[in-house]
């Protein structure tokens, strides 16, 4: 070690640079220290990560397939008349083609047993194939239905057959015609579309997202239609042309305030405002889109300042300088360049109105409704207050599709995070 | 028919352009040299037939309907309205709009269909009107505009100051939200002290807000001490803060100095995920993984641990919060200018060294800001709690225990119930008021230190 | 604007079978289907007492009957008839995990004793000082008390002041000696404990149920089809010797079962589309009746001479006279 | 001084282009300039040189109002473009700026082709109708810039591609291209090396064939190469403004004089 | 070449503190340096010129091998220090850099106080055992680095308010602190003025008693005044290198010769 203390002295004493003392290697032992911890604290997050991941996908996997039941009817024009339709029997139908393949199953007492087997959509499958081709009276035809929750449940293996029957919602009977049907290859297992492709229902197997993601879609379409252009305009406005003051200190204050204001007081500032004033409709995602915008607004005005502001002051000196008006120069210079920040920030804000729950449960947005919204102004559910419907209800298939829809958002949420970090990553421009 | 209106609109206002740049290009062809671009006096022409006439759409597609029903209401024949309350007139009025649908309940009186007819003609005359309003203003604005057109005409400063007031008017939306909030906050919690005394509310320990909902029904005697309450948002932010600082920092320490590129590309992107996730899903998590695992583990320490322990909710809002400040420490590290870096490196610092005793030191205003920010976020968390934490506020710090909080206080006081007249629904306008004027009061706090920082390296 | 679709609010425990009505409805008609909204019974009642019109709903779901108050509230806004619909039962009931090593059979007393704020201690009025169930009576398992409840905002937790805690009371031999009479009770028997054991955990039955699951040692109280639903991972607690179940419920056996309605808006009926064709699908006999999908849901039926009164005194649209 | 070479200049008087009078700047409190009175002629070259924050650039931005933009910055007193006071208010800044051009010292090319650059400005003064007006302007101010050459053939490239020195007379052909009639200019050099260096100040020479230039500079030999004109500024005052080779050689005032001859390259 | 003031010096041959061979860099697949061999003396001045983009500054970065924080830099060949080679995977350049001090462009004080940005490189490499040694040793560097007696009264006061000259003095300090055998500067006094410049060349005039001194410059009058080595780099390749006094009258190479006399200051 070189030392200045006993330089004037003896000159310094020359060490060798491979010499590797104890404290050096203390030195040393320092720096692996804390790059370990900072390992472990990158571990810890991504455990607990992936165990809510691995959670939910546990429980969540099975709905994403649903048990189906192929069954050859013979439309029995006794009991469905090409004149009453679309009413008619086709529940009885589907029970007598049930009761053929079962034949230790009495027709008299085990009907209504045997026709639960099957889901209470079943026969609408079959009204609605029929209305459409009436033809089709008379004739034995194959149709593929799914079955109801209980034996969907059993088929997934979530019901133990082991439990005393008391404990079970299927009795061993029961379970004796299902895997009749099992081996007489009638049941199938294939991919479950009908959880995108459903609305909601109050029955497991036929329960859906669609209502839910037309919802969210409306939602965020009007919510994207209002803070995107009023959050760039109020932005560029605080950043670039307002006088820097008192006043304008306490509006950022209070902007960046309003990130951090709990999501149910806009809620609550919705249901007073829009729905008691303004007398807009309840449930609408149109409402629940204004009040989202109010929340995702102060997150794209603090997105876009940052990203104005990272624009270099050269940029705006440069046009100025060959005589471009203040406007010129923003929105022919800084804007563009700062696009990707700004897109960023929207996307991340509108992921984060995505997941947004609170709010909208105060402007009831939380409704059973079993069709999708055609127009904004139609009462609807949105992604997140359709996963606190369904984790409320009783049937157990609900459980699982609970974790599914969960599933499907956070997809969403990953789609739009990894689209904003691509944007970031294109674009990133370092001046 | 709204949507010709836009059409109508649409086309007027780009015609405007065209025709006012066009006339601009003619002055510039005969040598004179405009004092503004032709392409502004264009976009003067379109934007002061747009803003203004779209304004008249808007304001008409708001009093279209209450208008036409006020007519349609008021020229019922007389008598039939007698003795009805607004709310009766409102059904009859329904009862009207069914029929023009085809809806009808047997046979109505006359008088019914005849104002459905009304209605209906209205709506149509209604829109026909407005088509044409929209025509004939655009046309108006479109002809004084372009006799505007000249070669001194300052139309750049002329369009520049509509640009200007239509971004005004963007900020007016952002502080009027600020300002409904507060209004509606600050006129119910005054509300509330009208029924409370603030003293009580203020420096109150017991908190139990489940006085009788209706005159008849029973339960506990209201208390409204908010101390209880805020002392469990302390017990479970600090949880949070405790789990959410160290992790974050120490990724951020790493993703910063340490981490090779490759490695900073995943992690970074994934922690973000963590933050991302709807809260509603972290108090699933919490209340049905966490706490079971934590009651547990104390179990088998013989260690009593409540079902609803902060340390569940605490714990998961902590871990929701590691991205939030390890991407603000990461920016607040990157921030440092990479000459303080080389400086330490050179004088012979490890690398450790100079982020621990340099770098960190140089960026600790950002990080506090940033970790100031997260406990505004911490302690507005709502969902995570609602699921997690309890629901009953009691006078205790120890996290192992069961405690509530302000937010969670104010979704169970509303949620449900919507009567805006007892206490018990005012005082979650008093919480938030509360909660308002904390998260203001960091959020200055966190403007000033991270501006002052700012200052050091601009 | 007009409203084409039928809007419900009210009681989360009448919410599923208003939503299974709904569906039903509208698959068996074609016509747009009711918008349910689960708000609890007391929110359903302000938003349904809110007045006439197009901006109201037309019914609401209770999980108890209509009070005094909300009536007056709901005539001071002009919503002057209104008719009840008494269509069920729901068996409220205290379960537990499959996986507790306990037998369990309690007293309303012993309920009480458990949940209550305030009991007799040595003959004294006093705040309730036991923790552990072996506390309240030694052949009680020795473990915490832990229950998971409804929140003071539901129906349900009026239900179960009502039905087990006033009852518990008067059981006790303290208010038996002292004499006391029911407006005592009411007065000093409603509040339920604050200080840990008794747990408000929010209005999602599905949540305490799964809690319960992960907790063998906790006490739940909510719908009886939760508990039908899972019955593999959760056991009814009994009372008094009996168990929760279908039969028990209806023939109210089993403590604390309770009547379940929905209010109708007369005024709205002729003027939203579909309303009395969908009154009429709810109180059919395949929904309400005996095998009915409301009892597949868990709903327990009226027994039947007092359904086939129920369904005529609604489709008669009755207005129901100002409750006592 | 004996180092010094200095540019052989005629006797004759121009003509005032720039007139400032009792010009007093503040930064909020910060009284940056304190009463300056300066001529810039036209066709001339003049130097501000002066020790590190004496208001040199402060000065300069305020003969083109790029003031305005700082929000603190106060100006006060008259400055006069062709004896036009260019802050009345009814005069456009803007306008102002496209006839008093500006180069920064650090080299700022749009992140844009070159072509586009150098067309912004004439682009936005509309000073060419058709495509081909504007190439040629283009072309023209590249010329001026003397970097047509190296450019020429990829017009359509970045500007942020090119090299420092590059892009510094990437930025004069840009200020050339609106027709300036005075040019401003920070420093330009302090970013560029020296051969870069030699052929700015080359163009600078040049460019007083048509406009006034004004050039703030650190460097004494610089300001002694290519100005006519040199004022020394000292702690926000103007301490003394003459022909370059008088205060280079025989400076009246002890400050200059002792500025001067401290003198380190 | 009439306008240098040549430092005088001795004839004595010095010993080689440094020596480089056939020193390559690449960054990703720029080749930067290009097989350059320099011997560093001991107690002498070398200074590096040659325009910008050249390769001096990445040439002084391999030799207390800063350059490793580069990620894409590449450095082949040899350089050895007293005969060790700094490249050889057992050395550890936190302890080179120990030895091999580094002052920088832009004056870059931490933001501490004065003492604690000088007694930063003497803690971390624990030189002294007691605030008494801690103290003299500050106090020590800061008058080698000319600069105690402005600061004596301040030392608490944070480095950062310091002007720019005092704060480059002040970085000087803080790498003499450390005792170092070679004082590596690049640029030191670019971003100065005249008279901060002045202040620094004469304490590197004195530093060269003690240390092996390095320096990169733009300005040759610069190097003519402090060093008694000069090293012309151009493209990456070290054209002439030797006496500076023969470097600046007599250079050997046409591309050294050129660019002395296109000297531009
Ligand atoms: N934006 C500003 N805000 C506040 N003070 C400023 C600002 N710009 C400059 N100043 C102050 O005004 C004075 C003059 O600064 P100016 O930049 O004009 O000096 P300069 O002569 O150009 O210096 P340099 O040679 O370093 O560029 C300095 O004291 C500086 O600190
Ligand atoms: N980090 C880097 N990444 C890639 N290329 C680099 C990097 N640093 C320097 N270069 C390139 O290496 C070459 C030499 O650069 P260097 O900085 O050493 O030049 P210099 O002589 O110090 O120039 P200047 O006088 O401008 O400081 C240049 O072509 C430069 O573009
Ligand atoms: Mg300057
Ligand atoms: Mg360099
Ligand atoms: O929703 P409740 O039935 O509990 O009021």
């Amino acid at each position: 070690m070189a030392d200045i203390t006993n330089s004037g002295t003896g000159g310094p004493r020359k060490s060798s640079l491979t010499e590797s003392s104890a404290k050096i290697a203390k030195r040393k032992r320092a720096d692996l220290i804390l790059q370990g911890f900072g390992i472990g604290a990158i571990l810890t997050a991504f455990t607990v990560l992936f165990i809510l991941v691995a959670s939910l996908v546990s429980t969540g996997y099975t709905a994403f397939v649903q048990t189906h039941v192929t069954l050859q009817v013979f439309v029995d024009p006794a009991e469905v008349a090409e004149e009453r339709l679309p009413r008619g029997g086709f529940q009885e139908v589907l029970t007598a083609s049930l009761l053929s393949n079962l034949p230790d199953a009495d027709p008299e007492s085990d009907a209504r047993a045997v026709r639960n087997i099957l889901s209470n959509g079943a026969q609408f499958y079959l009204r609605d194939r029929i209305v459409a081709n009436p033809s089709l009276i008379g004739q034995t035809i194959s149709i593929t239905v799914p079955v109801s929750d209980p034996f969907d449940q059993l088929n997934k293996g979530n019901v133990d057959r082991a439990t005393p029957e008391a404990q079970r919602r299927v009795n061993d009977r029961e379970i004796g015609w299902f895997d009749a049907l099992d081996t007489a290859g009638m049941i199938a297992t294939p991919l479950n579309w009908g959880l995108i492709t459903n609305a909601d229902s109050r029955f497991p197997e036929l329960a859906g997202l669609r209502g839910a993601l037309v919802g969210t879609f409306w939602a965020l379409l009007t919510c994207f239609l209002i803070s995107f252009p009023i959050g760039i305009g109020a932005a560029i406005y605080l950043e670039e042309f307002a006088p820097k003051n008192k006043l304008s200190d306490f509006i950022e204050v209070n902007i960046n305030n309003l990130a951090a204001v709990p999501s149910v007081v806009f809620g609550l500032l919705a249901l007073a405002v829009f729905l008691n004033w303004f007398g807009l409709p309840r449930s609408a995602p149109f409402v629940g889109g204004l009040t989202l915008a109010l929340m995702t607004m102060p997150t794209i005005i603090i997105a876009t300042r940052a990203a104005l502001k990272a624009v270099p002051p050269s940029i705006r000196e440069a046009a100025l300088g060959v005589g471009a008006s203040k406007q010129q120069v923003v929105f022919g210079h800084v804007l563009p360049l700062a696009m990707p920040g700004i897109l960023t920030g929207t996307i991340i804000g509108l992921a984060q109105a995505l997941g947004e729950t609170a709010p909208l449960l105060l402007i009831g947005m939380n409704a059973f409704i079993t069709s999708a919204a055609s127009s904004p102004f139609d009462a609807s559910t949105a992604l997140p207050t359709q996963i606190f419907i369904w984790a409320d209800s009783p049937e157990r298939g609900f459980v699982s599709r609970t974790s599914a829809a969960i599933l499907v958002l956070l997809g969403f949420l990953v789609l739009m995070n990894g689209m904003a970090i691509y944007l970031r990553n294109k674009f990133e421009r370092r001046w | 028919m709204t949507l010709l209106a836009f059409m109508i609109l649409a086309a007027l206002a780009v015609s405007g352009f065209l025709l006012n740049r066009s006339a601009a290009l003619a002055i510039q062809a005969g040598g004179t040299r405009t004092h503004s671009l032709a392409y502004f006096h264009g976009l003067y022409a379109l934007l002061s037939v747009l803003v203004p006439v779209f304004v008249v759409i808007c304001v008409y597609l708001v009093l279209k309907t209450p208008v036409i029903n006020g007519m349609v209401i008021g020229g019922l024949p007389d008598g039939v309205l007698d003795d009805m309350s607004a709310g009766q007139v409102d059904l009859v009025l329904a009862t009207i709009q069914s029929i023009t649908r085809g809806q009808t309940f047997g046979t109505p009186p006359d008088w019914q269909l005849a104002a459905a007819e009304r209605l209906t003609s209205l709506y149509a005359g209604a829109d026909l009107l407005m088509v044409v309003v929209v025509a004939a203003l655009s046309a108006v604005i479109l002809f004084f505009v372009r006799r505007q057109v000249a070669a001194e005409f300052r139309a750049r400063q002329a369009a520049e100051r509509i640009v200007h007031g239509l971004m005004v008017a963007c900020s007016l939306v952002a502080i009027l939200t600020t300002v409904g909030i507060v209004f509606a906050l600050v006129y119910e919690a005054y509300r509330f002290f009208e029924m409370v005394p603030v003293m009580d509310f203020l420096f109150g320990t017991r908190w139990e807000p489940q006085i009788p909902i209706r005159a008849d029904q029973v339960a506990a005697v209201g208390a409204f001490g908010w101390l209880p309450v805020i002392l469990g948002t302390v017990v479970i932010g600090t949880v949070a803060m405790l789990i959410a600082t160290p992790i974050g920092l120490l990724t951020a320490i790493y993703l910063n100095e340490f981490a090779p590129k490759s490695v900073r590309a995943v992690v970074k992107p994934v922690l973000e995920i963590l933050s991302g996730v709807p809260t509603v899903v972290y108090g699933f998590f919490a209340i049905l993984v966490v706490a079971p695992a934590l009651r547990g583990t104390g179990a088998d320490l013989g260690i009593a641990v409540s079902s609803n322990t902060a340390l569940a909710a605490g714990g998961v809002m902590g871990i929701m919060l590691i991205p939030f400040i390890s991407s603000f420490a990461d920016d607040a590290l990157t921030a440092v200018p990479r000459s303080l870096r080389d400086g330490s490196l050179a004088l012979g610092a490890t690398r450790g060294e100079t982020m621990l005793k340099v770098l960190f030191p140089a960026a600790i205003p950002g990080i506090v800001g940033g970790i100031l920010l997260a406990v505004s976020r911490a302690i507005g968390e709502t969902m995570i709690v609602v699921m997690a934490a309890g629901l009953i506020a009691r006078m205790t710090i120890n996290p192992l225990d069961s405690v509530t909080t302000v937010t969670v206080q104010i979704v169970t006081l509303l949620i449900g119930d919507t009567a805006f007249d007892n206490p018990k629904t005012l005082a979650a306008f008093a919480l938030g008021l509360m909660l308002f004027i904390l998260t203001l009061g960091i959020n200055i706090l966190a403007l000033r230190i991270v501006r002052k920082y700012r200052e050091i390296y601009d | 604007q007009g409203r084409e679709e039928i809007r419900v609010v009210g009681s989360s425990t009448v919410f599923p079978y208003s939503q299974a009505a709904a569906e039903q409805f509208s698959n068996n008609t074609g016509a747009t289907s009711p918008i349910v909204e689960s708000t609890g019974t007391g929110g359903g009642m302000q938003i349904f007492c809110g007045g006439v019109g197009v901006a109201h709903a037309d019914l609401t779901g209770a999980s108890r009957a209509m009070t005094q108050s909300e009536f007056d509230l709901c005539a001071s806004n002009g919503v002057t008839e209104i008719t009840e619909a008494l269509i069920g039962f729901d068996g409220l009931s205290l379960a537990i995990s499959r996986a507790s090593e306990f037998s369990w059979d309690l007293s309303l007393e012993q309920v009480y004793l458990a949940l209550a704020a305030q009991v007799p201690v040595d003959g004294v009025w006093a705040d309730n000082p036991y923790q552990r169930w072996s506390d309240i009576d030694a052949s009680l398992p020795d473990i915490e008390i832990i229950v998971l409840g409804p929140p003071p905002t539901s129906g349900t937790r009026d239900a179960f002041v009502e039905l087990a805690m006033h009852v518990g009371c008067e059981e006790l031999e303290f208010v038996q000696a002292g004499g006391f009479d029911g407006d005592w009770v009411e007065e000093n028997c409603s509040r339920m404990r604050t200080d840990g054991p008794f747990i408000e955990a929010g209005e999602n039955d599905n949540l305490i149920v799964q809690r319960l699951q992960s907790d063998p040692n906790a006490l739940g109280i909510f719908g009886y089809s939760f508990v039908f639903e899972n019955l593999d991972t959760i056991q009814g607690v009994a009372l008094n010797g009996v168990a929760p179940s279908f039969d028990t419920i209806a023939s109210f056996d089993y403590g604390v079962a309770r009547p379940l309605f929905f209010y109708i808006k007369n005024a709205h009926v002729g003027v939203i589309p579909n309303l009395m064709e969908f009154i009429e699908e709810f109180i059919s006999e395949e929904s309400i009746g005996p095998g009915g999908y409301q009892s597949e849901r868990g709903m327990v039926p009226l027994p039947d001479a007092d359904r086939a009164a129920a369904q005529a005194a609604t489709l008669a649209l009755t207005p129901m006279a100002r409750p006592e | 001084m004996n180092d010094m070479r200095l540019t052989e200049r005629g006797v004759e008087t121009k003509q005032i282009k720039m007139k400032a009078r009792g010009v007093e700047v503040f930064y909020g409190d910060t009284h940056a300039i304190k009463s300056v009175d300066v001529d810039i002629e036209d066709h001339t070259v003049t130097a501000f040189i002066g020790p590190s924050g004496c208001g040199k650039s402060t000065f300069l931005r305020c003969l083109n109002r790029m003031n305005d933009t700082i929000d603190i910055c106060r100006v006060t007193g008259d400055i006069h473009l062709d004896g036009e006071d260019i802050y009345d208010p009814r005069i456009d800044p803007v306008q102002l700026r496209a006839k008093v051009g500006m180069v920064f010292q650090k080299p700022n090319p749009f992140p844009k082709s070159i072509y586009d650059n150098v067309a912004y400005g004439p682009k936005i003064h509309g000073l060419a109708r058709t495509k081909a007006e504007l190439d040629e302007i283009v072309e023209k101010s590249l010329r001026r810039a003397a970097i047509w050459n190296e450019v020429k053939d990829r017009l359509d490239a970045p500007g942020t591609g090119l090299s420092g020195g590059q892009q510094q007379r990437l930025c004069i052909a840009r200020a050339v291209a609106t027709g300036p009639e005075v040019l401003l200019m920070d420093e330009p050099c302090s970013a560029l090396d020296p051969i870069a260096t030699a052929q700015v100040e080359e163009l600078i020479d040049e460019l007083r064939q048509s406009y006034s230039v004004v050039i703030v500079t650190h460097s004494m030999q610089q300001a002694a190469r290519v100005s006519q004109k040199t004022a020394f500024f000292h702690l926000g005052t103007l301490v003394e403004f003459g022909e370059t080779s008088k205060i280079f050689t025989n400076p009246e005032d002890p400050r200059t004089e002792s500025y001067i001859t401290g003198r380190i390259g």
